[in-house]
């Protein structure tokens, strides 16, 4: 009972129900989509790259309470960042949410309020709902500048 | 939501049966399985049987001389006939497969593709709307290769087969009609009898899927006069890696070979091989001998259950979880059949079907969510995935409140 | 014939692995099982695998958000990397099937029918005199289909391939080559490597059929460099209704789907479906999971055993067993082979092999008598059967003994 | 043991050493091959059929001793018998071998030595063996006179 409120934490669940840069952006040079089809979670990520810095991004689709979350979060912290910046946000990212359980430990810093996703790592069957978006930011950002969907 | 009235078997009955099942008392209360349609907990009468043949020795059947091959063997065709009588057919009607997918394979492999290969003007598949993807792909990929539609009737709003449509779709150019007799969805059970019925008055041979009926009520293929009908053993309290083709002996006649190999073949030469019989013709290799085993003993095991009994408190049980969940004003049933096995699909206002599966969880309740293998129906009721409950007779009120409860916390959290 | 000097391994090293096997201990003195390459006994390790999982709760794989689900696709991936290290292969190049001949059916029907259906010039397929049926007609229905050619590299008098012909023949046009890691009939054990760098040398993938060889020695595929193996559990110790075929990566990804239906799809829709990446791609269904489970089970059994114990044992052995059998006058062993492993098939000038097996099995026992599977070879060697008998590393030499015992038997009612 | 010199009785021991009747007929008008392809036993049975009544016949084939030894007694066994007399006698050859092992009961007079085979009823798996050439016979006797195989 208490793994499931560090899971559906406040500030995740206020993600949920009001995502944060959500819908198409006109500025986006960079696309591409995620799915998770066992689940039937999707998602969209709109990527407006500036040489290598991130100068807008936002996210579509229809998932659940965490990969909305976990997407409209991902949008607010990755904007300004550059591709090496973001690659390391995502690598602290999968740590905290794919640890040992049982050795909780330190979040990075820099991982800053992604921090309460840290309760995922008792749901090892979530994890793919957490990370779907960042796989998808991921695909955008080594896009060629012409979008293409990845799967 | 009050249980009296509702609970007709005697709680001392059920939980006699709940103390055949050793998974459901390793769990204790912890645990409310309400994932049947998915796979069943096995007895221990099945568990033992399997175990005590490996115990006793076994032996590889159908070739050898000793004693041992010959009870093994024995045992296994010994088997199939209990899988005969189940269903109401002949021993060399029934061919051992891994699950229902195999017996679909086997059918699109030796009996469809065949018939496409010929130059008939009858070229397309007849499914329904609401069919798992056993019994969806294994057509698509014959009738891409060889040419030939997949015509799909749809269902209704209550989630049932619109018979005019059967009935239309059927004058269509149709090589063979498949339908599950229940949907592992909705719940639905199809007037299979009237299916099979309007097919054949058009000539069409039909294959029915019963993964998800023979756990629920006794089939008779002889009554349902159906050409082809599967199953998955581990769906009705047997082991995986056990499933059942029946087919009509005269179509097993003429079916060529499916998987090749040793046991199905009449003679070898380099210049071209000659095949046995069926059903041995459809079962290459070593079959899954303990599995087969372990099949007969769920069917015994369940022959001798107080038949009527299990009725009664599988109808009660679903009676109770459907009230209950319509009751709620957040969720939406999918389907609502006239008449039902107890699967019940849902969605919620509220949260996301994973979300629910996971809180759900949380309280020990097991449920699944997710497309259940039916992306096409769940594309046609809108819905990109659904929470599904599924009983079994073993399962109690308690259980089905334990549901409710899980769904309350779920208005909790996301209300 | 006197053991002295032949049994290295002490007895009671022997009398212990036994103990593990409860079908031994069942049978106690009265059964000497020595038909191990038709199935295996199974440890207790094994048997106890398979009913605990039931005992403790299952449920289906691949799809459940619950724990138990999640433990269950745990567990069942788990022993899919048990299998990769046994191999020295990765785990997505793990492939589970029924057994051997299954996965002999999915080469040919994933990897071979396409390659047949483009026009290559490439349309043979190369194997040798010495096959199972089960890696003879899978390859013949396909050729029949789509035209080509079974070519067949002779063996020796010595039941050895002539490594010239397979050489030679392998410029003859050929799309895939196999041949068995060790002969069913024979005992010999096939030059694995050199034959897969010959074939390789021509472009020529190889499949190498291991279910003789893993009872009995280490198989590494990065050192043999295949591009397909496959063995069976239930020759290995394991559950029936389980086996392996390991597949290169790059090989895997190309190869369009085998069966269809549920856990190897990435999305259906009536419109067409889009197919999952290997190796779920090539397993459609529920799976024999609680099969799977024994097989890792075995595995951790075998790997717990002191490997050169049992090496020493069976060597012993089958030295032993070959010198018996050798000065028989009235017995004709089927090949001598350089290599081998204990499985020795021979005839009797004195009885018809059927004859031979139900005296051995009126005295305990228990050996195979037929074509074993593989007529070619026995119509090469000139006989239409044989009697086999086959070694495990749990058999003793008072079992070998027996056979001999029950050999002179024959002599008195047939001499 | 006991068992096992039940079946195999001195009688079909010398029938199988010293098969009577064995080779091709030449006045044969009919005849039939049988096959147990799972053990290898091969029979083919010629028949010289004249009206109802057979005049000649003999076998060929390899087997095992049981096999071998069953067609030479039949082929002793139905000399001048009409095909009535024969369905008949292969019945109750059938009912021998086949019979439960604990109820032995007597053996009808007109199998008169066939009567040896009653120790195959202990070996189930062998049963096949006895009455291949007999199926083969019988296969034959139901023939057109023009000679074709059956399997
Ligand atoms: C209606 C229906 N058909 C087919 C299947 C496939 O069964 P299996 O996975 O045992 O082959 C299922 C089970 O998932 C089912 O519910
Ligand atoms: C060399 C060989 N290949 C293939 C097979 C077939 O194995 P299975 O019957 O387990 O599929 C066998 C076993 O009989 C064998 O010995």
């Amino acid at each position: 009972m208490s793994e499931l409120r560090e899971l559906y934490q406040e500030i995740i669940l206020d993600h949920t129900k009001r995502p944060r840069n959500f819908g198409p952006l006109a500025s986006a040079n960079r696309r591409a989509r995620g799915a998770n089809p066992l689940c039937g979670d999707r998602v969209e990520v709109f990527l407006d790259l500036e040489g290598d810095v991130v100068k807008g991004v936002s996210f579509e689709g229809a998932g659940c309470a965490l990969s909305t979350a976990s997407a409209s979060m991902m949008t607010e912290m990755v904007q300004g960042k550059s591709r090496a910046e973001i690659e390391h946000l995502f690598e602290a990212f999968h740590e905290l949410v794919t640890g040992d359980p049982s050795r909780p430990g330190e979040a990075p810093p820099e991982l800053g309020k992604l921090e309460v996703f840290s309760g995922v790592r008792e749901f090892p069957v979530r994890v793919k709902c957490a990370t779907l978006p960042w796989h998808t930011l991921k695909a955008a950002l080594h896009q060629a500048a012409t979008p293409v969907s990845t799967e | 939501m009050s249980q009296a009235g509702t609970a007709t078997v005697g709680t001392s009955l059920v939980q006699r049966w709940r103390a055949d099942f050793p998974a459901l008392g390793f769990h204790g209360s912890s645990l409310a399985y309400l994932d049947n349609a998915a796979t069943a907990q096995k007895p221990a009468a099945v568990i033992d049987a399997v175990a005590a043949h490996d115990r006793q020795g076994t032996a590889n059947i159908h070739r050898g001389v000793y004693r041992l091959a010959a009870e093994t063997t024995a045992a296994y065709e010994a088997a199939r006939g209990r899988v005969a009588s189940f269903l109401g057919a002949k021993a060399e009607e029934i061919v051992f497969t891994r699950g229902t997918t195999e017996a679909i394979n086997l059918v699109a492999a030796s009996f469809l593709r065949p018939r496409l290969a010929g130059a008939r003007l009858e070229r397309n598949v007849l499914i329904t709307e609401m069919e798992h993807h056993a019994n969806i792909v294994p057509w698509q990929l014959v009738l891409e290769e060889l040419g030939g539609r997949l015509l799909v009737a749809p269902i209704d709003d209550r989630g049932e087969v619109v018979l005019e449509e059967w009935q239309r779709l059927l004058r269509e150019g149709v090589a063979l009609a498949a339908f599950s007799h229940a949907s592992n969805v909705m719940g639905t059970v199809n007037p299979a009898e009237k299916m099979v019925e309007l097919a054949h008055a058009q000539g069409v041979p039909v294959l029915v899927d019963g993964a998800q009926a023979v756990p629920h009520f006794a089939v008779d293929v002889r009554r349902l006069c159906c050409d082809f009908y599967c199953f998955s053993g581990h769906k009705l309290f047997a082991p995986t890696g056990v499933g059942v083709l029946y087919a009509r002996r005269e179509l097993l006649a003429e079916m060529p070979p499916y998987q090749a190999g040793g046991n199905m073949i009449a003679s070898v030469s380099f210049a071209g091989s000659t095949f046995a019989e069926p059903p041995a013709r459809f079962e290459a290799g070593t079959p899954n001998i303990s599995g087969v085993l372990g099949l007969a003993a769920a069917l015994d095991y369940l022959a001798e259950l107080d038949g009527a009994a299990v009725a009664e408190q599988e109808a009660a049980l679903c009676r109770y979880a459907l009230a209950g969940l319509e009751a709620e004003p957040e969720l939406s049933l999918l389907g609502s059949p006239g008449r039902r096995v107890p699967v019940f699909s849902f969605t919620s206002s509220l949260a996301h079907p994973h979300d629910v599966a996971t809180v759900l969880d949380s309280v020990g309740v097991a449920v699944r969510a997710g497309h259940h293998c039916a992306q096409p129906l769940l594309e046609r009721l809108g819905v990109p995935a659904a929470v599904r409950a599924s009983l079994a007779f073993y399962n109690t009120f308690d259980e089905v409140d334990r549901l409710f409860a899980g769904l309350a916390r779920v208005r909790e959290i996301f209300g």
